[in-house]
């Protein structure tokens, strides 16, 4: 019996303690009608058995690959520090802190994420995290819609990232709100669009910095439009870009949310991610999730607790600020540990070379006959190529040579068959990027 | 203990990468750079090891202590679902390889995990279909409520009612509410739900009926055959949280008692660590008749034997998560199930409900047991004779720190006074649950002859008793 | 500075609070005629660069072989909870528990070792490692030669590992000892002849079960002889399988000695490795290296403290049993950690699973045309085959379809090239046997 | 602490292999088979995991306190090089593979670690040629013994003693001694060598001068070129102990300075883990003169730029180990070299020197400072005056630990009163210098105002000081 630790000896001894002459007995509950049908799962294997099972499948993924893929998931180097720390079993097999005073290692760790956060970010709040970024601007219309009251639009820029407008499409399905999505100019945040909707009825206008095609942007013109017109602004970022970028707080934000992967997280397939929300000092209360505060004990010492606990689910149950009960906990102290050892030049450091190389890249690859760069304004370290060809065509043929040169725009936009988004991080070596020219002009 | 900002000294570098030969500023114009400082905490590599070593201990965990902590069955974690979770072929895998055309063939261990373990779950439940893009059990309980709504709205429907019963998770109605609906309560009766009560409330507006089973009281809703007659009448649905799966995996399945919906927590059940209260897992399990709501992506297996991902259902509930869920869990929860199988599972139900039973019947002569007979994976119990005294739920939680267990849940389910919520799970030894019993006895024996000590507690642990009321008012959210 | 805390600012104090100008000042005692004449080192790099060197360079060696070596190092599944529990950091990092009272956890875990090698081994006294297999032999040696006083010969069969008789060949070159080789038998650890070798110039006797072809032995008779000799007896084992063979305590041997890799160790190109050094009572101030024992606080609590301590090297300098100042502390713990996992009846599944694959392995081979089983007596988890060619003829053939079918024993028996070593683990699967045996006969 | 033993449970499993189809009893004769009870522990996996989580929290370490313990250098390990040793391309390797002819291709990457380590340690010691076989630094110290011994049976040579200063490690007259010498010891002055007792002891029977420089009182030996010419005048070979290597990178090679022999502990100067005492490496080093007696196997680098396993070293001592060393620790070293590279290895050594002056220089007007100049890494203080009060260097220590910092080495060099000496290393930050210091002026203050907290502490330690005239008695080896 893996992980249980009752001799059949000991189990006798429960049993007749409780009164009952078998296990079967403890079921007695159960209608006999309602048995299993079927159970019909495999046989239980030994550790070494399923661990090399593990590791077939896992070889069964290319992790050999040359990859341009971003899109807002980065593959950033990730010390070695962060999983060494948080796989100390203290961390990872403790549970939400409800016991203070037996959880001061992942309260403080969480009141320091929340600052760090605020710090990177330049703004005034930030709770203990939420699933993941897409997650994160939902909450954030919700946050929008419950301050803004009776307003029922939501403004949406094209250039926030296809992958959280599908979702955030999921869902409001069931909710009297209204998504207008305002096109992308060229690959730009159309502003003046934006701004050109903005009235009494728009709740939030949510835009993304950079934007999805790379853009960086200033919207502090656009947040102080939507000031003035009773509009929550959310500002999705890369929080990594924000060690360079204006900040959220610089341009005015309300809302500011990002997914937090790129800040120490593997990109594991998917998740488990890290949904950073922060906003100003109006729409606090406002908050989903938890949220980490300081206080003092008996003695006077400091410490931290879960606080504002009246906008939640376990003790409002269906009038709470949402639904949500956890936090990426686990994954927002990886964060922290991430911008710990990293410190701001670190940070800085890592977001410039990615800078660089994305600018290496787009001269050698726009050097190809046919190729050229699709961002009109400035990038950081993701742009969009413009192929003569479909994009997809010439990943197919890069992939067997174990090159993923980047993302095909046309799976999320239409009409962009022929665009291609390439992302670079510190990770990307001169060389990748010159065999990637050599692979792309040999196939066009 | 210090914070990192405390410690942080301006100048001091950890990890440091190499310069870049061009910054920022070559490549973009000043009024799209960065004009604040950026005073994130400044430290050593060895600064950073020991603040998150020393912040470490400050933790009770599995790992050093029993956590009796009802409802959220934390059960041991094994080690060796770790070491599956790192593996690079699993940890350094862009989610979206699959997603362009000809490069699902560089991720098909990844999608048969995604497609297996679903199949698992199927055969763990009875249901007809699952998604595992739920980041959560309270992401999976609005996923559930989406999947009613769209089911009804497909139908042509007009429903704007689930109930709840009053012994359901807190985060139920919550979950509900969220997705558009209203909420009703129903009392519970001899601590399950009463079928005259929520056949008073039942007409044709219901949209589906959440239920936990068993419940937050630990017992097993006896009436569910009645229950399920009267949903199938007003065309309802019924939904199963699964937090307490792990009281019943082998003994019933929902989808043969006729659920249609139904979570899972990977976090729970199949043994996945909580990580401090997240990253979890929420995987939604559907009925025949909900399978095509099911969110996109599905990853279907071909008839060559490939895996691949397939977006077309029209009528599918959309994206829930960026991806496929939290696929770094559920790798984990896989290789659970593998390792168990068939007999080690229903091993865990039995153990984890022999353990519960065990600590019941020690403690009914010392504390009051509400719902005194034979329970499922856990027991609530009740404070209120010690409360009598000034001994309070709350100071019995604390003395079992001082103990060195972490302490039920309290306060839960609110319709039970002084509650004390005890799930010992089945990896806990007889002899840690006795050392538990007999501390817990040791307690309440104190709160007769010197109540003062449990207001006192605890003493042992890094702070003692903290004002939450100050740290709500004070609100100092950040340093 | 890579490590280094102090800001420029910082050293700057420093060297003010100790009253130098400079960093050049506190090296003045240095004559500068003694300078480095070059100091050409490589410029550092970050730690993403050295890491992803380090991969490329793990890379270029093969983990994908389907091996059957063993030769006395096996590769025996290491139970997950071993690293995730020895990575933390107060086990790796804290150092020699000279200060008992800060390092309970480190001596309790050393004494728990002692307490399992003795129960495992069968023997009277442990201490608290070695460096590995072979020094403990060539430790144990001394230990005899200390005890039997102006004796200088020992009797070594040949049918102890190879390696670790090259290895005391090495390290006896100085001293005035003679070692005497009692040829094998046909793959037969050579009893009677070891027996007429046995007089009152013979200091030790050394063996090994199972010996280097895999044969287990019961050496009862042969150390009872030696007593009566005045010969201390020195028995070398394979810890895995002193789960089911007979103990060297059964055949009361006075040393036994091990290389405890197979407990939880990773094969790790050579090491570290772990010296496993038990003895008898009468021996025990013979005993080289540290030891843990049991006393009590000044509060009567129970504690563990480093012990006689008066036969080492840094209280005794040159009159010290041993020049060894260190255990393989960490090695020793991950054994300790390995045992508790398995416990008696796991490691005695491991051993008779081992045994069992070496069985049907040994059938599906000789059932090749040409090749026989060279091992006269029963043999555990490895034995030898005789084969119609050079054994690293079918060696080089097999390497390419990255299959390593045992070890030439020609490499260190003269006379044997046709013979191959074949080991098997629980981790040998009967797929692998069947597709080892389709190869060897392939080519055969 | 309760032992495993304490907590076993029989018949209870953990880690659990599938059984064989055919037991040992099948295979093997009764006679063969163990015939006693192998009383092990009986544990849970979480049994495990909780136990060994509960012992290591009752260490001090690096990772949770200052380590100021003298000749031990405890700097920080950066965790990176963890992960290189676990790489399973290093970890899973069978170390027979490259003996094995046409096998040698499947381990390139390994070999080329080791010839390159070897590279580069000649590089930073200025000598010819590396092993790396030493498993320990004792080791190292028995290896060089050796190879002198070896060096002088070749050329015929008949010698008997290795001389070796009173400041020398412990371990240098033990491992003379064991490789078959007479030690012949003799008296610092001023804390270093003096040439003139050196001269007084040379004659043509001296096989070899051991020294340590800095030596055990952290001082350079500066009479080193004296002493250089006095070897070379009888042919004796200079070997050089590196235990304190980390005073002295890029400012003195001993190879340039004329030693033959020098062995370095990869586990003190390159920042592998000590491991609570083991596991370390002690590779060593010859000037070319002893180029052909340094052990097999040796790591060769063909034309062709394959590397290579070479056995023809007729006049070898032979193994040292049973194959190239201790892997997984120079892979550490490797990874933290190529980290540090030129500069930063200069770094290290500089500021591991700062460190230890600004200690001596904030202690010197509270604590005796027998040598009180320039010091190199680190330096020696006295307790003598304490001691008159009854407060001896052990209990300065014990009190110490009760402040949360590992003790300094004590009593040792032996030539030093109540000695106390301390290295702090170069990566302990200013602050926790500084508060190390402030703790230990505040011993000392207690020294004079209350000696018996002093000789009653530690108290905040799992255990209290310990009995070890008592476990020296009792010989309670094992449970």
């Amino acid at each position: 019996m893996p992980y249980i630790p009752h001799t059949p000896d000991e189990q006798q001894a429960m049993l007749a303690t409780i009164g009952v002459p078998d296990m079967a007995a403890l079921f007695a509950d159960i209608p006999p009608e309602l048995r299993p049908k079927s159970f019909d799962l495999p046989q239980g294997q030994s550790e070494m058995s399923v661990l090399s099972h593990m590791e077939e499948l896992a070889a069964r993924n290319s992790t050999d690959l040359t990859s341009f893929l971003g899109a807002g998931f980065y593959d950033h180097y990730n010390p070695a520090a962060i999983k060494a720390l948080a796989s100390r079993g203290e961390f990872f097999t403790a549970y939400t802190p409800y016991q203070p005073e037996a959880s001061q290692g992942t309260l403080q760790a969480i009141f320091e994420y929340q600052t760090s956060i605020c710090r990177l970010l330049d703004m005034e709040y930030s709770n203990a995290s939420l699933y993941d970024g897409g997650t994160a601007i939902y909450e954030a219309i919700m946050m929008a819609v419950r301050k803004t009251r009776k307003r029922t639009k939501i403004l949406v820029s094209q250039g926030v990232n296809p992958i959280y407008r599908t979702m955030l499409d999921s869902y409001t399905t069931n909710l009297n709100l209204e998504l207008i999505t305002v096109p992308h100019n060229q690959g730009q945040t159309d502003v003046a669009a934006l701004m050109d909707h903005l009235d009494e009825d728009i709740a939030a206008i949510i835009v993304q910095n950079p934007n999805f095609f790379g853009s960086a942007n200033d919207f502090t013109q656009l947040f102080e439009q939507a000031r003035k017109n009773g509009v929550v602004s959310i500002l999705s970022v890369y929080p990594v870009m924000q060690s360079v970028l204006k900040t959220p707080g610089e341009m005015g934000a309300d809302i500011a949310v990002a997914e937090g992967q790129s800040l120490g997280l593997p990109l594991s397939f998917g998740g488990p991610y890290l949904g950073i929300m922060t906003c100003t000092k109006p729409l606090i209360r406002q908050m989903p999730g938890r949220i980490v505060g300081k206080t003092t004990d008996v003695d006077g010492k400091t410490g931290y607790v879960l606080t504002l606990q009246a906008r939640e689910q376990h003790i409002r149950r269906h009038k709470a600020t949402s639904n949500i009960c956890s936090n990426q906990s686990l994954c927002a102290v990886c964060s922290l540990m991430y911008l710990a050892l990293l410190g701001p030049e670190g940070l800085k450091r890592t977001a410039e070379l990615s800078i660089q190389q994305a600018h290496y890249a787009a001269e050698r690859l726009t050097s190809i006959p046919g190729v050229s760069l699709y961002n009109k304004t400035p990038f950081t370290n993701e742009f969009v190529l413009s192929l003569p060809c479909e994009a997809s065509k010439v990943i197919n043929a890069l992939v067997d040579k174990k090159f993923i040169p980047g993302f095909p725009l046309g799976r999320y936009y239409e009409g962009m068959d022929n665009m291609l988004l390439v992302a670079c991080t510190e990770k990307t070596s001169n060389q990748d990027i010159g065999i990637l020219a050599e692979l792309m002009g040999g196939v066009l | 203990m210090k914070t990192m900002f405390q410690t942080s000294t301006p100048g001091r570098k950890g990890v440091w990468p190499k310069a870049a030969d061009k910054g920022a500023a070559h490549f973009l114009p000043d009024n799209l750079l960065r004009g604040r400082d950026l005073p994130l905490a400044e430290l050593s590599e060895l600064d950073v090891v020991r603040h998150f070593t020393r912040l470490s201990r400050l933790n009770f965990s599995v790992d050093g202590n029993m956590y009796p902590l009802g409802s959220c069955t934390m059960k041991y974690n094994p080690r060796f679902t770790e070491e599956v979770a790192a593996l690079p072929g699993f940890a350094r895998l862009h989610p979206l390889v699959p997603q362009i055309r000809g490069a699902g063939k560089l991720t098909q261990g990844a999608l048969e995990v995604i497609y297996h373990l679903e199949e698992l779950l199927c055969e763990l439940t009875g249901m007809a279909g699952f998604t595992l893009q739920p980041m959560a059990g309270a992401h999976g309980e609005l996923t559930g409520v989406m999947l009613i709504a769209a089911y009804h709205r497909d139908k042509g429907n007009k429903k704007t009612k689930i109930i709840v019963p009053d012994s359901a998770h807190g985060t139920n109605p919550a979950s509900a509410t969220i997705a558009g609906f209203n909420v009703v309560s129903i009392e519970s009766k001899d601590g399950i739900i009463d079928p005259e009560a929520l056949e008073a409330v039942m007409d044709d507006q219901v949209a589906g009926i959440m239920m936990t089973c068993p419940n937050t009281l630990g017992l097993f809703e006896r009436n569910l055959p009645k229950i399920v007659q009267l949903a199938r009448k007003h065309d309802a649905l019924l939904y199963y949280d699964g937090a307490n799966f792990n009281a019943i995996m082998g003994k019933l399945r929902p989808g043969d008692a006729g659920f249609d919906v139904v979570h899972l927590n990977l976090h729970k059940t199949f043994a996945t660590p909580h990580g401090g209260g997240g990253p979890g897992s929420g995987p939604v399990g559907v009925s025949e008749r909900l399978l095509e709501y099911l969110p996109i992506s599905r990853v279907v297996r071909l008839e060559d034997g490939q895996y691949f991902l397939d977006y077309d259902y029209p009528k599918s509930i959309g994206y829930i998560a960026p991806f496929y869920g939290n696929f770094g869990v559920f790798l984990k929860a896989y290789a659970y199930i593998l390792r168990l199988g068939r007999q080690g599972i229903i091993n865990a139900t039995e153990n984890a409900v022999l353990a519960a039973n065990y600590l019941r019947k020690r403690l009914e002569n010392h504390l009051e047991i509400p719902y005194n007979r034979i329970c499922m994976h856990e027991f609530v119990s009740s404070a209120v004779n010690q409360a009598k005294k000034g001994v309070r739920a709350l100071d019995i939680a604390k003395g079992l720190l001082d103990k060195g267990h972490y302490a039920p849940t309290i306060y839960f389910p609110l319709i039970v006074h002084e509650c004390l919520m005890i799930e010992p799970t089945e990896t806990e030894s007889k002899e840690t649950l006795d050392r538990f019993v007999d501390d817990l006895i040791d307690i309440l024996a104190k709160s007769e002859t010197d109540p003062e000590s449990l207001h006192q507690a605890p003493v042992t642990t890094s702070v003692r008793r903290l004002d939450e009321v100050k740290a709500a008012r004070a609100m100092e959210l950040k340093e």
